[in-house]
């Protein structure tokens, strides 16, 4: 819409809805039903929403593409472009209203949200949720959306170079709906564990826990890449890997700062803590490879920075600066372990660590904002954590939201894997693995 | 006529490619082939897992000679190629019975 | 400027033109000359523009840049990006004069606008444009350069692997003087068209038919190319064309959402529809090639993707989220069917599917919001469309509103084709053709 | 922190630090202690640091990355990487402090910042500073933080394919902390220079000269790549320099619209110029290089771009658009005659024109600035530059600001190398560097 | 038996390929290379230094025949590959004393 | 001595090359090629255009090795190359007259 067609509709520029935003910031002083739209938040927040939706396509797909082996870029590509429109889709039809909107009856609100907002039915265009009351709710609903997008898109990284699209596919809908949504309204809309007052500021449980759990068992349930162990599987492409881990790192100030749902302090505060961490987590990993494998990889430095990502969303918002370096740092030598070592204890085939970096650093955060929270970073909850405010009950809470998690999403992941492995197979046949995914799934293959 | 076929390390080529050209060798053809010899490859690393690189590059220089030549080439690629260091390359000759220029369809000693 | 040398200046803060900003968004309360400026919807339109540039480099250059073979991914990248560079210079000199600021003449403004903002002469520091009330005249001049930038630019998807980079260069400097800025101010700079009622949110017709018709005719008068049926001329690096698609998707939201030009509510809509209808439309096109050809292509997916955001484009800040839903679609199905069906049962060789995406995307999309625009996303009409609220007459609007610009654009664009033609040649010779454009119109080439 | 939570803990929105967002665009016509913040000033500069952190990741690093050798493209891809890690740690533990808070002592405070704010100890939640008053500190602090990496990390571009990775890192640290943190205090911090009258908007001395200044002694002291003037050297994949000068140009307007440190009529004309500025020089350069070498590379049209971006830096914000045209066509053609026959005449190995582009750019800038700023486009100093308002003087204290970083940067800069050098050696051996820097230093190569 | 190696212009791949089907040629090998010759490279720009590029892509194309099929072949790649300019190659004949099919352990003629 | 040149399926490799290492070969040289033969290749879709692609990613691998050699060379690269499906590939027996090290100038038995 140009203004200029506004006037030509011979209406008064202050009764046009775009002249509502100005009025926003203003109309406290005048009278009337003021409108509680901010222009400044809801820019921040479109913003914000394009940010995340970047993290996952290119940001996450190349991550993980630049990984795989060239015979299977196409396909890991494939795999984050596609999650994103699917999901988009039924977050439409159905995920948000689930997960974000209030279910009426009082007792199944612990538990899944309510089903009226199917299509976005009651979404208006002046629609405002409680949930974000600054904003228009059109963007708060594609906000969550961008976030439900990259969460099962995550758990890609585990199953890498085997799997059929259309099983994918199919996992990618019945996770969202089954696995997602659920544990998203537990935890931040108005389900037990929020009012059990579990702090995750930006998704530690939600997102990075969740996806990393089902990321662990989707890779059990697969069984390994033929080949592993005996073949050269390294990264085809750490360029791309580089180019996705910089898009990450940038979308990540939409996805913790964004989370502030608002353009002021916390959101400030938020960015601040999170490029701190992430800057000290791929030192971190940096440092322990460097010592122990002689050698600083390019893809350590880049896995460290997106461990301290992980493991910071859930603090940024409550932790201050110092605690944001203590987290960064712990994550990154934390999940370098985990990715490195305790997968080759275990023996299980996490392609691209998945489970290592962003169910490790999801939990670890989740734990660490426990102990870091600062009462005086977030006026919401002034108690703080266990280390800086002595407030130890906030550990409790912090390990029922991790094991709630962990347990509910390892148990209906696995449901729902060997349910379509039942009805039309998870795994390509071995001459497909072999040959390539990119040319036989999709017909396409790079000719460089 | 003979075909000289010598695997050499890549950053040899351009001082060969002279040596051979001053000796009256007007054509090459080269391939990026990968060597796997005495010399040791190396690893790469990978969140941990260490992948054996065992094949190094290397480069493939074709040349089609008049046998007359052929001790002068062999001589010049071995003196030019050589760094001494294990990994240098080798050179086969194997006999080469017929040559066709496709442009003018010369052949032999002619299409060289 | 830092503010510290405001202080340094001996300045009180509130005088600084910095803080202008700030009082914007507070001084409907006070007295005097009330600063029009928001600060949040100049934050977002900045965004936008930033956005929107994004879309054009690196985003367009990438996707047309994977599609071709190897041998000319400099030479495309370097029409995107030679475009951006030469179109900003043109439309500082002239181009915003005539198509954004009134003619005096009000008979003439119907067809162009006026001479009077060559240089940008008349723009000051704090010059608000009417056509966009509430920020900086610099940042509206600056987001529509960005729409000036990325239109010419698509083209370049129709001429694909054959035309000179002087006949490239030369081709969007007069087609975006006679073609371009003409249309844009009949449509939004307060011409014929506007006033006729067409509703064009974003730019379907302005931007995607226009660019659309002008590839067709371009691809036309050039003739294919030299190859074409018999060499295998599928796309060098897919990868870059999901990196450039992808981005071209984030920043579509400058696109559609900053063509609200504030920050609130129908900026909101129009984001979510253009997310809803993207990811249909992706699905749309997956899901009929999955069952014609038998395979879900990654370029299918991507195109489809763009396909939805060129239907959604005139439609979003008009129709709720099913609209764009149905919008999307459609867009997947039809231009899936016009890219590979039509285009072979023709035959011309649109070598990236210019008009077969932007062309029938844009003209799709400009119909569809006649009949799926609702009264109650855009107060400024009312009346909304066909199916939605009944109003038939919108239809009459829309399809002439794609006549005009189709029919005009497809004259002016074939007179200057043949004119350059004339002059200085637009096709490189068969030999540069074949031994390909990076290394002999640009002494480059990629070394992988 | 969800809104939800919020009022699970039973408190008032208001009371909440996020809606202090919204107060603070209306609390002006409140009593009470008034919030300075502006939503829409936080939500631009939060904005502008993502975007300048785009800029260097991974930005910079495909500009630089595609300009080298395949073997040592990850190597390159490290050392923007790496910057970015170590640099945010040092800034947050110490640098802020020193080039961004005051010294107690005044004297003193010419010349550095104070220590109080080691780890950022004194920034609490609703810090703000008075260099930047209507936004958070932490962003403040975050955007500063962004220059800081970005400043380092291009002296890259002159030591590319021969120096240790520890060695560089080392060298990020000593001059990040002993050149840009004094060189930034003496312009932006309070020092002497700004106080002398020297205007840099956004960095032309303080980022750009510095930075080029530093690369020129860094590739003498470093001395010739092996193989220079005989091996091939050409880039080995301008896709991805493409790409990294693309999103150095998007990412350039959070760099100089963002140094407004507002949302508002300043940051509109910094955008502007910034945009037509950058067009021009590439332009500049296309042309200069198409009729002396006969062909328009690729490479010449990004470089141009780039010098257009670095001289227009310091200038915009005080000139107007012709102002930014006729700096940014000057731009193009200088850099390609320092770039191109400069560095021939004199036979240094700036390897990828970092001193040919950002320090000649950057110098040329900053005395244009002199020459061509508009007391009209920025109130704060009302008396402009020399051919514009007359005022001659300005140009004094420019050639002032030139003359000091280059003298102070060339000086410490060549005592840290030699002091590095001495410690562990700056560069790697010759089997190194001939069998690539990636397998070597990272144990990684890019497979394709 | 006779191995048949040519260089060739990339872009003749499939013209000879057809030919060499037509003649009842079950299968070839080829691999890209780069080639030294009398026909002149380019030179490629980087920022004023113009690095010189000696080698052109070709195809190498290695048809294993009988020898009885041997000169129907050189004459179809040569027919076919020919453009008349500088640079359109060479074919290089050497003898082959053995071959065989891995699938099944075929020898010789059979092989082919 | 003979130079034995097999065109194997990519992901054989590792396998043929134990085998070889075990039987006392020190050394190989491996290039990427493209086979075309009698296993068909694939198509690739682009928007509707469906492109034949009939040339498929091979393996070349070369070895020098003494006369006395040969068959049990053949033989390892035959058993383990096999599949048993089709495209499994070749293996050409050449005569090779003359071998240097190019780092020792050693020569023919010594050299390999
Ligand atoms: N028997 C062989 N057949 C074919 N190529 C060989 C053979 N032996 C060595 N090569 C090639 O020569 C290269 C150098 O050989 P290597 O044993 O590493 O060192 P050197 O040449 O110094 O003895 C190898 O990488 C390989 O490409
Ligand atoms: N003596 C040679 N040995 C091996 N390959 C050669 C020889 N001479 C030419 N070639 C190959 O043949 C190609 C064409 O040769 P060139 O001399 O350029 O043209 P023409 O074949 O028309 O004489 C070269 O690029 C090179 O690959
Ligand atoms: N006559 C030939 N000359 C050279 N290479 C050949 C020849 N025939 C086959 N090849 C190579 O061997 C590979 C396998 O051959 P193919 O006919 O597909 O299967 P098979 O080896 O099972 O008979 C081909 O891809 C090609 O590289």
């Amino acid at each position: 819409m140009r203004i200029e067609t506004l006037k030509k509709a011979g209406l008064a520029t202050l009764a046009s809805a775009g002249m509502l935003a100005l009025t926003a910031g203003t109309a406290f002083a005048a009278a009337a039903p003021k409108d509680p739209l901010v222009a400044g938040d809801t820019a921040w927040m479109i913003t914000s929403s394009a940010l995340v939706l970047m993290m996952t396509i290119p940001g996450l797909g190349l991550f993980y593409g630049g990984m795989v082996r060239k015979k299977n870029v196409l396909a890991t590509l494939a795999q984050s472009f596609g999650a994103t429109a699917l999901i988009t889709v039924l977050w439409m039809v159905i995920g948000y209203s689930i997960a974000f909107t209030p279910n009426p009856d009082a007792g199944m609100n612990n538990w899944i949200g309510g089903f009226s907002y199917l299509f976005l039915a009651p979404m208006k265009l002046a629609s405002v949720s409680s949930l974000a009351p600054t904003i228009p709710e059109s963007v708060y609903m594609f906000f969550q959306m961008t976030f439900a997008i990259i969460t099962p898109a995550l758990i890609a990284g585990a199953l890498a170079d085997r799997m059929k699209f259309s099983a994918f596919l199919w996992f990618m809908a019945l996770w969202l709906l089954l696995v997602y949504c659920p544990i998203a309204h537990w935890v931040w809309g108005g389900g037990w564990l929020g009012t059990a007052g579990a702090m995750d500021y930006a998704g530690g449980s939600v997102v990075h826990l969740n996806a990393g759990t089902a990321a662990l068992v989707t890779c059990l349930v697969l069984g390994k890449r033929i080949g592993l162990g005996s073949e050269n599987m390294s990264p085809h492409n750490l360029v791309l890997s580089v180019i996705g881990a910089s898009l990450l790192w940038v979308g990540w100030f939409g996805f913790n700062a964004g989370s502030a749902l608002t353009a002021g302090y916390n959101a400030g505060m938020a960015a601040a803590a999170t490029q701190i961490a992430t800057a000290a987590a791929a030192l971190g990993w940096m440092v322990a490879e460097w010592i122990i494998a002689k050698k600083p990889s390019v893809l350590g430095m880049i896995s460290g920075a997106v461990a301290g990502l992980v493991a910071i969303t859930p603090a940024s918002g409550f932790v201050d600066p110092v605690g944001a370096l203590i987290i960064g740092i712990s994550a990154g030598v934390v999940c370098y372990i985990s990715a490195v070592w305790v997968k080759k204890a275990f023996g299980y085939d996490d392609s691209l660590d998945a489970w290592g970096v962003h169910g490790v650093g999801g939990a670890l955060g989740a734990i660490m904002t426990g102990m870091f929270a600062k009462g005086a970073i977030n006026s919401v909850y002034p108690k703080g954590g266990w280390l800086t405010d002595g407030n130890f009950s906030q550990m409790i809470a912090q390990f029922k939201d991790v094991g709630a998690v962990f347990v509910y999403c390892a148990i209906v992941t696995f449901i729902i894997l060997k349910a379509i492995d039942l009805v039309i197979g998870l795994r390509v046949s071995p001459e497909v693995e072999v040959e390539g995914l990119d040319i036989n799934l999709h017909g396409e293959t790079v000719h460089d | 006529m003979k075909l000289i076929t010598a695997i050499i390390k890549p950053f040899k080529l351009d001082e060969v490619r002279e040596s051979l050209s001053a000796l009256g060798v007007q054509g090459m053809t080269v391939t990026e082939v990968k060597g796997y010899g005495r010399q040791k490859g190396h690893t790469e690393i990978y969140r941990g897992a260490e992948y054996a690189v065992s094949f190094l590059p290397k480069l493939k220089i074709e040349v089609a000679v008049k046998s007359e030549m052929l001790d002068a080439v062999v001589d010049a690629i071995t003196s030019k190629a050589k760094t001494g260091q294990i990994g240098d390359g080798k050179i086969f000759v194997t006999p080469l019975e017929q040559v066709v220029r496709i442009r003018t369809g010369e052949t032999d000693g002619d299409a060289l």
